[in-house]
C-alpha cells in the first residue's frame, strides 16, 4: 500500500511538471483529480471545523451562533428564484461588516502606524550612528514622502511636483526589483522540496 | 470554614493556603527543619480598575518580595490569588520571579474581587495582605484610541466632504491612471480578436477587501463587455465570491440594456484551495486562449503562476493588488499594473461618478496630512536630536502619541 | 424596497463595526463577525460545490471535449465528502478528529493533495525564471533600476556576489554586494513599501465608504433582477 | 517518427529508469548517488559552456523559449542535490539577533511556537522549524505549539517526531504535556491571537489529541502570553507574522521572532527596525544560518548549494535576456 501511495504521488507530482513542456492529457489527469478532491477536502474541513466544531462541541449556546445560521439559510433562499433576492441581505451584511472592519483595521495599522515610524531623526539618535544610518534614514524619509506623492490622485505629475513623483517611481521601483530578487531564493527553495521527493523520498538517489 | 482559617494564615503573613502546597511543605519539614526557606511577602498589594475595558479586568500590581533577588534570591515564583465576592481563594496565576504586576481577566463587573499575591519558595508560600474587594467597571468610550477616533473622523470627513461638493456639481480634478486608462482597449482588443476575456478577483473570499475592489471594477467593466458583447468567464476560488460575481455582472449588463446576454454560466465556482484553483485556471488559459486577463485582488503566490502562464498565451494582461509582496510579480509579468492604492481608486475612477471621484480627492487629504506629519515630525525629531532641542522633542512626542495605535 | 434593505443593512453593519473600536463593550463585535462569516461561507459551499457537480455533470452528459476529466474531477469530490463526512478508515470512532492519522481522508491529504499543492507552487521555480529573462531588461529608466536593484538583491544571496566584491576594504564594506543587499532591503525598500501601505491604507478608507454608503453598490444586483 | 511518438517515448524511458531506481532503493542495491569532486566541476563547467554557447547564439540573433530555461532551472537544482561541493555561510544580523533572543532565555522558560504554513512552504519553513525545536529540547526549553493554518501543527508534529529521533534528545527522554504540547489548530486568524491574549484556554480548550488544558502540566498555569518568554512565528502569508506582530507583540507585548519564507520576509524587515520583532530567519538562507548558529546540520545548509546554483541561472538568464535587447535593437518584444 505505501508503494502504491508514494507512486501515486510521484505520479501526481510529475503530472503536474509536464505542464511547463505544453497542456497535455497527463496535466490534465491530475487537475481533475486536484480540482475534486481539493473542493471536497475544504468543505469536510469547514463542516467539522465550522458546523460540527461550534455547534455540537464548542460554544452550541451562544446566540450568535444562531445568527450566523439564519444568515446562512438567506443566502441559500438562492436556490429558490421567486425568494432569490433575498440572499442579498446576508451579501450586504458581509460587505458593510468587511468595509468597516477593514477601514479601522487598515488605517490604524497601514496609515497610523507607519507614519508614526517615518517619524524619526535623520542623523540617528544618537552620536553612535554611522554615516550608512544617516544615509538610511535619509532615503527612507525621502523615499517615503516621494512614493506619497506618486499616489497623489488630484495633481497632474508635472513640474516639481512630477519631479518628485518620478522620485516615487524610482523607490517603488527598487522596491519591486528587491522584493523580486528575493523572492527567487524562496521559490527555488520550493522547487528543491519537491525534487528532493522525487529523487530523495521517492528514488532513493540522493545520498 | 476552611477558608476562614486559612485567610487568618494568610493575614498574619504564615506559612500558606492551597492543600498541595500544604503537603509539600509538610513533606519537606518532615525531612528538616533547617531546610525551611523563609521569604518575605510581597507587599503593598494594589487592584486597580483596569482602563478603557468592558468591565472584566482588574490591575494587580505590588513590591516584590525582598528575597527575590536576582542573585541567590529565594523566591522561585508568585501565585496570585483571586477571591470572588468574599468566596473562597483560588489560584488564578503563576507569575516568574520579579514580577510586579498582573492583570486579572474574565470578570464580571456583578462581582467584587479581592487578591493575594504570594512568594513562593521550595518550602511553601507566603502571602501578602488580601486587597479591599474592588468591582470592575465598564468603560463605554476607549479615550485611549481619542487620535485614532480623531484623525480617521478628519479624513473620513475629507472623503464625506468632497464626496457631498461632487455632487453639488463642482467638477473634481483627478489626474489620468494609466493602468485604468488602458482598461477599455483591453475589452476592445479582445472583441476585436473574436476572443473572451478572463477575470479573476483573487483568492480570497468576501471578507476580504480586496475581493471587494476587483467586484466593483467587475462591476464597472462588465457594462463594456455587455455592450460588446464579448465573452466574459470567471472561475472563482469561493462560493460567495461566485454569487456576489453573478450579481454584479447580472445587475452590469441590465443597465447596459443587455440583460439577454447574461448567464450564470460566466462565473463558476472551482475549489476554494489555492493551488487547486491554480492548476484550473492555468490549464482553462492555454485552453481558452483568452484575449485580455483581469487580475484583480487579493493575491498571494500564485500571482506568477497566472500572470506567467498569461503572458504565455499573448493576452493583454491587467492586474492590480493591494499586497506589496506580490506586485513585483505583476509588474514583470502583465501589461498594466495597478499599485496597491490604484486598486481600490480604480472603481471610482473608471465609474467618472462626481460622488465616486469625489472620495479620491477626500483619500489625497490623507496623503497630504501623512506627508505634512513626516515632514514636521522628521525635521523636528532631527533638530531635537541632533541640538538637544527640548521644544522640538516635545513637538516628537506629541506626534509619536498621537500617532501610536496601541 | 428590495434594493433599500440591502443598503441599509451594509451601512448599519460597517458603521457598527468601526464603532465598535472605540466601545469596550463591543469590542468583541469584529470577532462575532469572523464567526457569522465563517458559518455563512459553509453555507454557500452549497452554491458553489452544487455549481461545480453541475457544470461538470453538464459537460459528462452534453459530452463535451475532454469530459471523461470531469468524471474524474466528480469521483474525487465524492470520494473526499464520503470518507470526510463518514470518517471512514478513522481509528477508533467516530468521535476523533477527521484528520487523524491512518484516516483515508488524511492519507488522501498526504498522498494526493499535498503533493498536488506541492507541485502546483514549486512550479514558481521555472517562472520566475523566466519572468527574470524576459522582464528584467533596461528598457527605460524605470527598468533599468527594477533590474538594478533585483540584480543586487540575487547576488548578495549567492557565494559568487560574496566573493566578487570581497576585495573592498572593510571601511568601505557597504559596497560589498551582500551588504549592499541588506541596505537595499533596510532602506529603500522600506520606504517604497511604506509609501505603498499607507496607500492603500487611505485606500481602503475610501472604498469603506463608498460602500457603506452606498456609492458602490453594483455587488448587490439589480432591482428588476 | 512524429512528436507524439517522441513524447511516448520519452515518458517510457523515464518510466522505465524510475521504476529500476525504485526497484533499487527498495532491493537495497542502490543507496545513492554521489559524483567526485572532480565529475561535479566537470559537470558545472559544462553548464556554464552550454550557458556561453547561449549567450552566443543570442549574440547571432537566434533567441531562446521559455523552455529552454524551464530545462535549466531543473538541471541546476538538481544536479547539486549528487555533487560534493562546499561553501561558506554569511550569518546576517537579523538571524544573529534572533538566535541571541533564544540564547538568553534560562532552562525552563516557555517558547510559543506558532505554525502558520502547509506543505508548499515546508521546503523552507521545516528545516527551520526542526532547528528551533532542536534548540529548544537541547536546552531544556518547553515548547507550546498552535497553529493559525489548519495544516500547520501537523507540520509541527512532522517536525518534534523527527527531532526526538535524535541521540542527545531521545536521551533527556521528554514528555509529551510536560516537556511539549501541541495545542492544534484554531479557525479565526487575528482573532485568535487576540483572544489569547486574554486567555488561551478559551480558544484551545484541548490539545491536538484532545486532551482538555487543564489535563496537560505545561499549559496548565498558562494564562495568556504574560506566561510566554518567547515566540517563535513561522509564517507563508496570511495569517502570520504581520498579525502576530499586530495583536500578539503590539497589543500584548510578546517577545517575538520569527522565520519567514524568503517572500514574505521583506515585509516583516520593517518590524525589526522598529524593535517590534527580535530578528528574523528569511528563507532558506535563514534556515541555513540558523542551522550553522546553532550547530546543527540539516536540509537547509544540504540544500543551499541547489540554490545558490539556481541563483547562478537565473543571473545568467538575466544577462542573456539583456543582450538579447540590446542586440534586437531595443525594438524587439519577446
Amino acid at each position: 500500500m505505501e508503494h502504491f501511495a508514494i507512486w501515486v504521488a510521484a505520479f501526481l507530482t510529475m503530472g503536474i511538471i509536464s505542464f511547463l513542456y505544453k497542456d497535455n492529457a497527463w496535466y490534465k489527469l491530475s487537475e481533475a483529480i486536484f480540482v475534486g478532491i481539493s473542493a471536497g477536502y475544504w468543505f469536510v474541513t469547514l463542516f467539522w471545523d465550522n458546523i460540527y466544531g461550534k455547534f455540537w462541541v464548542g460554544r452550541g449556546d451562544d446566540a450568535m451562533l444562531y445568527i450566523g445560521a439564519f444568515l446562512g439559510l438567506l443566502m441559500l433562499m438562492r436556490l429558490v428564484p421567486k425568494v432569490g433576492w433575498i440572499s442579498r441581505w446576508p451579501l450586504a451584511f458581509i460587505v458593510g461588516a468587511t468595509a468597516g472592519f477593514y477601514l479601522i483595521n487598515y488605517f490604524s495599522s497601514n496609515v497610523m502606524r507607519q507614519v508614526e515610524d517615518t517619524i524619526m531623526p535623520l542623523l540617528g539618535t544618537d552620536y553612535s550612528a554611522t554615516t550608512y544610518d544617516m544615509i538610511g534614514n535619509i532615503v527612507i524619509a525621502v523615499g517615503t514622502f516621494s512614493g506619497l506623492v506618486y499616489f497623489f490622485f488630484s495633481k497632474e505629475h508635472k513640474g516639481v511636483f512630477g519631479g518628485t513623483a518620478k522620485v516615487g517611481i524610482f523607490f517603488l521601483m527598487i522596491t519591486f526589483g528587491a522584493s523580486f530578487g528575493y523572492t527567487v531564493m524562496s521559490r527555488m527553495s520550493l522547487l528543491i522540496g519537491r525534487l528532493d521527493f522525487l529523487f530523495g523520498d521517492w528514488l532513493g538517489m540522493i545520498k | 470554614m476552611s477558608f476562614h482559617i486559612a485567610f487568618l494564615l494568610l493575614s498574619v503573613s504564615l506559612i500558606v493556603p492551597s492543600p498541595s502546597a500544604q503537603d509539600e511543605v509538610a513533606d519537606s519539614v518532615a525531612v528538616s527543619d533547617s531546610a525551611l526557606v523563609v521569604a518575605a511577602p510581597p507587599t503593598s498589594v494594589i487592584a486597580s480598575e483596569h482602563e478603557y475595558d468592558d468591565g472584566e479586568a482588574l490591575d494587580l500590581s505590588w513590591v516584590p518580595s525582598i528575597d527575590d533577588q536576582l542573585v541567590g534570591g529565594l523566591v522561585i515564583a508568585y501565585r496570585v490569588y483571586r477571591s470572588t465576592n468574599g468566596g473562597e481563594l483560588e489560584m488564578i496565576e503563576e507569575l516568574i520571579p520579579g514580577a510586579n504586576q498582573f492583570t486579572s481577566g474574565e470578570l464580571s463587573s456583578d462581582s467584587s474581587y479581592s487578591y493575594v499575591v504570594a512568594a513562593v519558595t521550595t518550602s511553601g508560600e507566603f502571602a501578602s495582605n488580601a486587597t479591599a474587594p474592588l468591582s470592575p467597571e465598564t468603560e463605554w468610550l476607549n479615550y485611549e484610541k481619542k487620535w485614532l477616533f480623531l484623525i480617521g473622523l478628519l479624513i473620513a470627513g475629507a472623503v464625506m466632504y468632497f464626496i457631498e461638493t461632487a455632487r453639488k456639481g463642482k467638477k473634481l480634478f483627478v489626474r489620468k491612471i494609466a493602468g485604468l486608462e488602458a482598461i477599455d482597449d483591453a475589452v476592445g482588443r479582445a472583441t476585436e480578436m473574436g476572443r473572451s476575456i478572463l477575470f479573476i478577483p483573487g483568492i480570497q473570499d468576501m471578507d476580504d477587501v480586496q475581493t471587494l475592489a476587483g467586484l466593483t471594477i467587475l462591476g464597472r467593466i462588465a457594462g463594456t463587455i455587455a455592450e460588446y458583447d464579448t465573452k466574459l468567464f470567471m472561475p472563482v476560488s469561493r462560493s460567495l465570491v461566485m454569487t456576489a460575481a453573478r450579481e454584479t455582472i447580472k445587475a452590469s449588463f441590465q443597465t447596459a440594456g443587455r440583460p439577454d446576454k447574461y448567464s450564470d454560466d460566466m462565473v463558476s465556482y472551482v475549489t476554494d484551495e489555492q493551488f487547486g484553483y491554480v492548476a484550473h485556471v492555468d490549464g482553462i488559459m492555454v485552453r481558452e486562449k483568452p484575449a485580455t486577463v483581469f487580475l484583480l485582488g487579493a493575491f498571494f503566490a500564485e500571482s506568477l503562476i497566472l500572470a506567467e502562464t498569461g503572458n504565455s498565451i499573448g493576452a493583454i494582461q491587467i492586474a492590480g493588488t493591494a499586497r506589496p509582496a506580490q506586485l513585483p510579480f505583476f509588474i514583470a509579468a502583465c501589461d498594466f499594473t495597478l499599485i496597491g492604492e490604484e486598486l481600490f481608486a480604480a472603481s471610482a475612477y473608471l465609474s467618472n461618478e462626481p460622488r465616486a471621484l469625489g472620495s479620491l480627492k477626500g483619500q489625497d487629504v490623507g496623503k497630504a496630512l501623512a506627508m505634512i506629519v513626516i515632514v514636521i515630525g522628521v525635521l523636528a525629531a532631527t533638530i531635537a536630536s541632533a541640538w538637544q532641542v527640548e521644544s522640538m522633542q516635545s513637538i516628537v512626542d506629541t506626534l509619536n502619541s498621537v500617532f501610536s495605535t496601541n | 424596497m428590495r434594493r433599500q434593505i440591502p443598503l441599509f443593512i451594509t451601512f448599519f453593519v460597517g458603521t457598527l463595526l468601526i464603532l465598535s473600536v472605540f466601545i469596550p463593550p463591543m469590542e468583541t463585535l469584529g470577532e462575532d463577525f469572523t464567526l457569522f462569516f465563517d458559518i455563512i461561507a459553509v453555507f454557500a459551499f452549497f452554491l458553489g460545490g452544487g455549481n461545480l457537480v453541475r457544470v461538470h455533470i453538464t459537460k459528462l452528459i452534453k459530452r463535451k471535449p475532454d469530459w471523461g476529466f470531469s468524471v474524474v474531477t466528480l469521483v474525487g469530490f465524492a470520494f473526499v465528502l464520503i470518507v470526510g463526512l463518514f470518517k471512514i478508515g478513522n481509528p477508533g470512532d467516530i468521535a476523533s478528529s477527521v484528520t487523524a492519522e491512518g484516516s483515508w481522508f488524511q492519507e488522501s491529504f498526504n498522498y494526493i493533495l499535498n503533493p498536488l499543492q506541492s507541485t502546483m507552487y514549486a512550479l514558481l521555480a521555472f517562472f520566475v525564471a523566466s519572468a527574470s529573462y524576459r522582464a528584467f531588461r533596461a528598457k527605460n529608466r524605470e527598468a533599468t533600476i527594477l533590474l538594478v536593484a533585483a540584480f543586487v538583491i540575487l547576488l548578495g544571496r549567492t557565494p559568487f556576489g560574496m566573493a566578487l566584491t570581497s576585495w573592498i576594504p572593510e571601511s568601505l564594506s557597504i559596497f560589498q554586494i551582500p551588504n549592499l543587499a541588506i541596505w537595499i532591503m533596510n532602506s529603500p525598500n522600506l520606504a517604497g513599501q511604506r509609501a505603498i501601505m499607507i496607500g492603500i491604507g487611505l485606500g481602503v478608507v475610501s472604498m469603506s465608504l463608498r460602500l457603506i454608503l452606498g456609492i458602490e453598490r453594483t455587488y448587490l444586483g439589480d432591482d428588476r433582477a | 517518427m512524429n512528436a507524439r511518438m517522441k513524447e511516448i517515448l520519452v515518458v517510457a524511458v523515464l518510466t522505465v529508469f524510475c521504476a529500476i531506481m525504485y526497484w533499487g532503493k527498495v532491493d537495497g542495491w542502490m543507496t545513492g548517488f554521489q559524483f567526485s569532486f572532480g565529475l561535479s566541476m566537470t559537470v558545472v563547467i559544462l553548464i556554464a559552456v552550454s550557458l556561453l554557447v547561449i549567450l552566443y547564439l543570442t549574440l547571432r540573433g537566434k533567441l531562446i523559449g521559455r523552455r529552454v530555461v524551464f530545462l535549466y532551472v531543473g538541471i541546476s537544482v538538481t544536479l547539486p542535490f549528487f555533487m560534493s561541493l562546499s561553501q561558506e555561510i554569511k550569518i546576517s544580523p537579523e538571524v544573529q539577533t534572533l538566535y541571541e533572543g533564544i540564547a538568553e532565555l534560562p532552562p525552563g522558560s516557555v517558547v510559543l511556537t506558532a505554525f502558520d504554513y502547509d506543505p508548499p512552504s515546508a521546503p523552507e519553513l521545516q528545516p527551520m522549524a526542526e532547528s528551533f525545536f532542536r534548540y529548544c529540547f537541547n536546552n531544556d526549553l518547553k515548547v507550546v505549539v498552535i497553529g493559525l493554518w489548519p495544516q500547520g501543527p501537523q507540520q509541527a508534529n512532522i517536525a518534534i517526531e523527527k527531532i526526538l529521533l535524535d541521540e542527545a534528545i531521545a536521551a533527556k527522554n521528554l514528555q509529551y504535556g510536560i516537556d511539549y504540547v501541541n495545542l492544534g489548530f484554531q479557525t479565526g486568524n487575528e482573532f485568535v491571537i487576540q483572544r489569547m491574549g486574554s486567555d488561551f484556554k478559551s480558544m484551545f480548550p484541548t490539545d491536538y489529541t484532545g486532551t482538555p488544558y487543564n489535563d496537560l502540566p505545561l499549559v496548565r498555569n498558562i494564562k495568556n502570553f504574560s506566561n510566554i518568554d518567547y515566540g517563535f512565528n513561522l509564517s507563508a502569508g496570511y495569517p502570520g507574522t504581520v498579525e502576530w506582530v499586530q495583536v500578539a507583540v503590539d497589543r500584548y507585548g510578546l517577545k517575538m521572532g520569527a522565520g519567514n519564507t524568503a517572500v514574505q520576509a521583506p515585509q516583516c524587515y520593517p518590524y525589526i527596525r522598529s524593535g517590534q520583532l527580535v530578528g528574523i530567519l528569511g528563507g532558506m538562507n535563514g534556515a541555513a544560518e540558523f542551522e550553522l548558529m546553532t550547530g546543527t546540520v540539516g536540509k537547509g545548509t544540504k540544500f543551499m548549494l541547489s540554490q545558490s546554483f539556481a541563483h547562478m541561472i537565473v543571473i545568467a538568464f538575466i544577462i542573456i535576456g539583456n543582450v538579447a535587447y540590446f542586440r534586437g535593437g531595443r525594438k524587439q518584444k519577446l
